[in-house]
């Protein structure tokens, strides 16, 4: 039990996505100037990278593995995301046509979010289970979301900051990535305890 | 009796003995008035008088447009002199429509009768007062009729009465409260029956005994068991009508909802002394006591008729020779004037007149340290740094998310800004912005209804026309053609038939855009006729072939842009 | 190599089939976007913009066939709500589709007027009224100042008279930073 | 022509910034007389860098040197800074962090109150996380003379002998001790009982310089330059904690004086996260934003790999800001509900 809390923990804070892990950046940096959207883009994340680790999970364990196919895991793990994405982006047209309105065009870029890969690759490579599998997307995911809602909390503060011309925009947001990844460093060891 | 408090708000330094030694005087009646028609929030009354009309003391001269207005009457008998654009005492500095009088020093009055209004209806008393010009004293001049509602259960539960008079420097309702106690009584019983209020608190800022003595015997005297004289707490701004609400009874009205619906109401008691004159004397409100104070030798209060230039009446204190502006109202809210060449107004409670050492200028605008001093201040609860972050950047939405309306702009923030930020000017401009914003998105509505109308008629239009055409077939074309003939002829009227061609909007520009089209005949034709009504436009009188061709390229590019706009119609052939 | 192939075949056809599925499940009508763009245009429906009204500017943005920055009775403020709506970067006004003037309402000189129509067909919001062979007058309150009835006029009638500022419309200026920065360059 | 009020208050950002560097001053002094000089050479050497920095982005940007200058900011920053730095530290690394500070954390965010950060612990974070060597160079138990001093700072003193005049603060070498190998036998006790720089409370001399900061932010408090939420929250919250986690288990951790005197938990309640501009504004904003800084440090001390974790609690928590002063905005006048909200 303790060890999962330290998977989901570990996953969150000390070895964040996106402030440790520097992975997803593309949608961190274009979809965190509204808190809205933000919330938004996380919660659909963290439903595709869950599902994109428990499918891939299977996938490589039940598919690629008994058939010394590993060598296709990439490409595999690809469509699979792509096609649980399009699924999503259908699924929440329909139901949550704001939210679709909101996400626009970046819904189908988390196809594209090297996080929805990178986490079920990280799985393959720790050698976790479905359950650690599972938790570990979450994990990760929640840490995305919560990057993204920090990131954009302090991006609508910032849209009234008088930053120097030349810094305005993605300079100053990729600055303030920057010192949110070093303050990310504060966890460093924390997982490691005992 | 329980007092309340309200967070914030600041103690400046009052300034109030100088201009209270002396009794109210009376200002002499100059020979020009300058009478604005808008004087009070709402609609701008018509005038109902003309350059040469003569007109008596009292006079209706503007009249209310609409219920949401209060009328204009003449401060003193004369003659009409013009009804022109004058400027006004705004920050603006801009004209508006005045009625200008030329007093024949008579100062005769119209016929004065006293209104019953316990044998009126509510309605008719409201009418009464709105045609007397009756609107709030405190600064507001919020139209009185509109807030005589007893709102629910036609019973109010409180009625306040503010004599507060908060800002420093002001103190005309403090002498009008110690010279004319009984009569701003006699008002408030009037607002007292017509708003069936259960009681009745009046509210005077503690640093003003005599005032709350004189008010407390003014009540005594008439034998009022539900009227009480409140001394409250000396803080600025406690003479806000929602600040002394809270502080006499705890109950908080928010930002856009009636006091009525809370069971109370708030009247300046300059306006309960309004009020009596105009029920009781059947005098419309036509003069004003104003304070006039700051850099002058003797401040002193004034009754002023409405209209008096204020340059006359700040002559009367004697400015200093250091004077380098003058202040409407006080110095935390009062407003600049442009110029000393303005009428004192229905809202003109001071006249401040300032200097560098009176009101130094403020030290350079730094940036905000968010310390929070602003909203320790705030007596509206607000975060003033964080509007003044969302102002600055001109992110409207954000501003209004932390109740940018809610500021009463009394300048407490300001006052206390260690940066030296003019906070409220930030939030002032914000809501002009949003305002004229809100009134541009109307405007865009509008327009685009009358868009979409348009171009729904234009289908139906089409969709006739191709019908019609297609049943004409080849003898249309005919008569286009003999059009066409004609109008390269340019001597006669385009015959009929080729009208329907002609005004075919959404022809798809099947002629070359080059060769004269239909209309450039009907052009040339209508231009014949101009001449020969001897109409002739300068710049049309020798119209040539080429510039002839140029109207009907841009005929041609219109009719294209049209087509763009209807390419599921059918074609017209 | 042959299992690759196949167990790619099969899961190129399970999720399809899925997929499939779910768009036909699914599917949804309508585009809210091209109201929501249309809602922030400032409906002169002048054309500038090179598109025939402000709906189709809208709609060629929802299917990002337009640029955002061809809208110059919107102005720059116009530009900034578009990008903030369309999670699309800021950029200023192009020059090739005009400048940001400030609101003027058409006036037709009436001793001049010839009574052609033309102005009233180039309206488009029928802020014009007058019948053929009679004076044309605008009204005030229905013109966007688009300008379009301008060039039609084969009499030169039609002024743009700017806006002027009066008490009710008079707004307060952005405050004057005390501190003038000093100037290097 | 301004526009109302024509009444202000006499305040100044000026005056705040000097009350600021004046209540400094006491745990300067004890800085001076357990540690010798060093550190005024560090807070001049700080100073000097703050002051040019912030002189040459405000001429870049085109602003007014005279006013910016002597607003006192970039002076407040460079103390932090070098307060928070070991004194013993190369000269270079407290001019390389103040440059960091002034101009990246602070001036590319737009200058003086727009900075998302704390400019010195966006310093203070990033060399401890760059150079971690020489952000250990604390001064031993053995008094060393100036001279010597200046010889370490500038890097003219012989490398092998330094160790032998540096050593670990008390909070780190407690962190060391109890998360070495042999971890098992080693408790809080044995670990600080061996440790000759252990004063009364968490540190020979550390204390008194804590002690010096809290006269002097108790000063600021009466001063009202800062209001008690934010240190009181802080301080608090460090002490229960600590308090609960040693009443619990004290052989793994250590107690609330020890926290609260050890490391820069004195200069941080009061000097630190009371900075206005990264801090969080509203009442129960500031209450939360202080406590969770306490909170992040004792974890960071308990069970991270840094040795004193205020400057990661302190940013982490500026990350927080935006959120926090969303959702604890306080009511509005006649407003039922707190928050933003459109319609109220």
């Amino acid at each position: 039990m303790t060890s999962y809390i330290f998977i989901v923990l570990g996953a969150v804070l000390v070895n964040n996505v996106v402030f440790v892990r520097i992975l997803g950046l593309c949608p961190f940096m274009g979809v965190s100037k509204k808190l809205e959207t933000a919330i938004g883009m996380g919660a659909a994340t963290t439903f595709v990278l869950t599902m994109a680790c428990g499918t891939s999970y299977l996938i490589d364990r039940w598919l690629l593995m008994p058939n010394q196919l590993e060598y296709l895991r990439t490409l595999s793990f690809i469509v699979t995301i792509a096609a649980i994405v399009q699924l999503t982006e259908l699924v929440i047209q329909k139901t949550s046509p704001m939210l679709h309105q909101v996400l626009g065009i970046y819904l189908p870029l988390i196809t594209t979010n090297c996080a929805v890969l990178g986490v079920p690759l990280l799985n393959i490579g720790m050698q976790h289970n479905l359950v650690e599998s599972l938790l570990f997307g979450f994990g990760g995911a929640v840490g995305f979301t919560l990057a993204m809602i920090l990131f954009a909390g302090i991006r609508e503060r910032l849209e009234g900051a008088d930053v120097p011309v030349h810094f305005r925009g993605t300079a100053i947001a990729m600055i303030t990535a920057g010192l949110m990844s070093l303050a990310f460093m504060g966890f460093a060891g924390l997982d490691k305890y005992k | 009796m329980q007092l309340f408090d309200f967070n914030g708000g600041v103690t400046p330094d009052y300034h109030k003995e100088a201009s209270t030694q002396s009794p109210i005087a009376v200002s002499p009646a100059p020979t020009f008035l300058v009478i604005p028609l808008h004087q009070s929030i709402g609609g701008t009354p018509r005038p109902l008088v003309s350059a040469g009309d003569r007109v008596l003391k009292g006079q209706r001269i503007g009249a209310a447009d609409g219920d949401m207005s209060s009328a204009i009457h003449a401060s003193t008998s004369g003659h009409v002199v013009a009804v022109e654009m004058r400027r006004m005492p705004h920050p603006s500095g801009l004209s508006a429509l005045c009625v200008v009088i030329k007093a024949d020093g008579r100062d005769e009055w119209i016929a004065r009768q006293s209104f019953d209004y316990r044998s009126h209806t509510a309605a008719e008393t409201r009418d009464y007062l709105r045609d007397a010009g009756v609107v709030g004293l405190g600064g507001a001049v919020f139209p009185t009729h509109l807030k005589m509602s007893p709102g629910k259960g036609d019973k109010l539960d409180t009625l306040i009465i503010n004599g507060a008079e908060c800002e420093p420097f002001i103190t005309c309702d403090d002498l009008l409260m110690r010279e004319r106690a009984e009569a701003i009584i006699q008002g408030v019983v009037i607002l007292r029956d017509l708003l069936a209020a259960g009681r009745v608190l009046v509210g005077i800022e503690d640093n003003k005994p005599q005032a709350v003595a004189a008010m407390t015997a003014a009540v005594q005297a008439g034998g009022h068991q539900d009227m009480a004289v409140v001394a409250v707490p000396t803080r600025y701004p406690a003479g806000g009508a929602k600040q002394l609400i809270r502080v006499l009874t705890g109950i908080e009205v928010p930002h856009g909802k009636r006091s009525t619906d809370y069971g109370v109401q708030c009247f300046n008691v300059g306006t309960a002394h309004a009020i009596h004159e105009a029920i009781n004397l059947g005098q419309p409100l036509i003069s004003r006591i104003v304070t006039v104070a700051g850099n002058v030798a003797a401040p002193r209060n004034y009754e002023v008729l409405l209209g008096t230039s204020m340059e006359a009446l700040l002559t009367q204190s004697q400015p200093l020779p250091d004077t380098d502006r003058l202040i409407m109202g006080g110095p935390m809210m009062g407003v600049s004037l442009p110029s000393k060449d303005v009428p004192v107004v229905k809202a003109t409670n001071c006249i401040l007149a300032g200097s560098k050492k009176l009101f130094p200028p403020p030290p350079p605008e730094m940036p905000c340290i968010r310390c929070g001093e602003c909203a320790t201040a705030c007596p509206a609860d607000l975060q003033p740094f964080e509007l003044y972050w969302f102002s600055r950047a001109k992110i409207f939405g954000k501003a209004q998310e932390y109740h940018l309306f809610d500021c009463i702009e009394c300048g407490c923030c300001s006052y206390v800004c260690p940066s030296h930020i003019p906070l409220v000017d930030y939030y002032r401009f914000a809501k002009s912005e949003i305002w004229a914003n809100e009134s541009e998105k109307a405007a865009a509505d509008q327009a685009r209804e009358q868009y979409e109308f348009r171009q729904l008629r234009e289908a139906r239009e089409a969709q006739e026309k191709a019908a019609r055409l297609a049943a004409r077939t080849a003898a249309g074309r005919a008569a286009a053609t003999n059009a066409l003939a004609v109008a390269s002829d340019a001597t006669s009227d385009a015959t009929p038939a080729a009208a329907p061609v002609a005004k075919s909007a959404t022809t798809p520009a099947t002629e070359p855009a080059q060769t004269p089209s239909p209309q450039a005949a009907l052009i040339a034709a209508a231009l014949e006729r101009a001449r020969a009504q001897q109409v002739q436009p300068a710049n049309t009188t020798n119209l040539t072939p080429e510039q002839q061709a140029e109207i009907a390229a841009i005929e041609a590019r219109r009719a294209q842009i049209r087509a763009q706009a209807h390419p599921h119609l059918p074609p017209d052939d | 190599m042959l299992a690759a192939l196949l167990v790619m075949a099969l899961g190129a056809v399970v999720l399809g089939a899925v997929l499939g599925f779910a768009a036909v499940k699914f599917r949804v009508e309508g585009d809210p976007l091209t109201e929501k763009i249309d809602a922030i245009l400032p409906q002169t429906q002048c054309g500038q913009c090179g598109f025939p009204g402000c709906k189709p500017y809208a709609a060629a943005m929802a299917k990002g066939e337009a640029d955002i920055n061809q809208c110059p009775p919107g102005g720059d403020e116009g530009i900034r709500k578009l990008a903030d709506l369309l999670g699309r970067e800021y950029k200023p006004l192009s020059a090739e589709h005009g400048v940001e003037k400030p609101k003027a309402l058409a006036v037709i000189d009436e001793q001049r007027c010839i009574g052609c129509t033309l102005c009233i067909q180039a309206c488009p919001v029928d802020a014009i009224v007058g019948a053929a062979k009679q004076m044309h007058t605008v009204i005030a309150v229905q013109c966007t100042g688009c300008e379009l009835c301008v060039p039609v006029c084969p009499v030169d009638c039609i002024d743009m008279v700017p806006v002027a500022e009066n008490i009710t419309t008079w707004k307060w200026k952005y405050p004057v930073v005390a501190i003038k920065p000093v100037t290097t360059h | 022509m301004n526009n109302s009020p024509y009444l202000r208050q006499a305040a100044s950002v000026q005056s705040v910034m000097l009350r600021v560097l004046l209540a400094l001053l006491p745990g300067i002094a004890a800085y001076v007389w357990f540690f010798g000089a060093a550190i005024v050479l560090q807070i001049v050497l700080a100073s000097l860098t703050a002051l040019a920095a912030e002189a040459l982005v405000l001429h870049l940007r085109g602003k007014p040197l005279a006013i910016f200058l002597t607003d006192g900011s970039a002076l407040v920053t460079a103390w932090l800074i070098a307060l928070s730095f070991p004194p013993l530290a190369p000269w270079w690394l407290v001019v390389l962090a103040t440059l960091i500070a002034i101009i990246v954390a602070k001036h590319l965010y737009g200058g003086l109150g727009q900075n998302p950060f704390n400019p010195a612990m966006v310093a203070f974070a990033l060399m401890i996380v760059a150079y971690p060597q020489f952000m250990s160079r604390w001064p031993g138990t053995d008094a060393i003379d100036f001279a010597t001093q200046w010889q370490i700072i500038f890097g003219l003193h012989a490398n092998q002998t330094l160790d032998a005049l540096t050593m670990a603060t008390p909070l780190d070498a407690l962190r060391t001790a109890l998360h070495s190998t042999n971890a098992t036998t080693v408790t809080v006790a044995s670990a600080l009982a061996h440790n000759p720089a252990i004063g009364l409370m968490a540190g020979r001399g550390w204390e008194w310089v804590a002690a010096g900061h809290l006269v002097g932010g108790l000063w600021l408090v009466q001063q009202r330059i800062i209001t008690w939420h934010l240190p009181t929250a802080f301080l608090a919250t460090l002490f229960l904690l600590a308090g609960l986690a040693s009443t619990i288990n004290p052989s793994e951790f250590a107690g609330p004086l020890f926290h609260l005197f050890g490391g820069g938990a004195m200069l941080a309640a009061f000097f630190i996260v009371t900075d206005p501009v990264s801090a969080a504004t509203t009442p129960y904003g500031k209450l939360i934003f202080a406590a969770g800084v306490a909170l992040l440090t004792w974890i960071i001390r308990s069970f991270g790999a840094y040795p004193d974790g205020i400057a990661f609690a302190v940013l982490l928590m500026n990350i927080a800001v935006p959120l926090i002063d969303m959702a604890t905005q306080p009511r509005v006048f006649g407003h039922k509900k707190n928050g933003s909200n459109h319609h109220g």
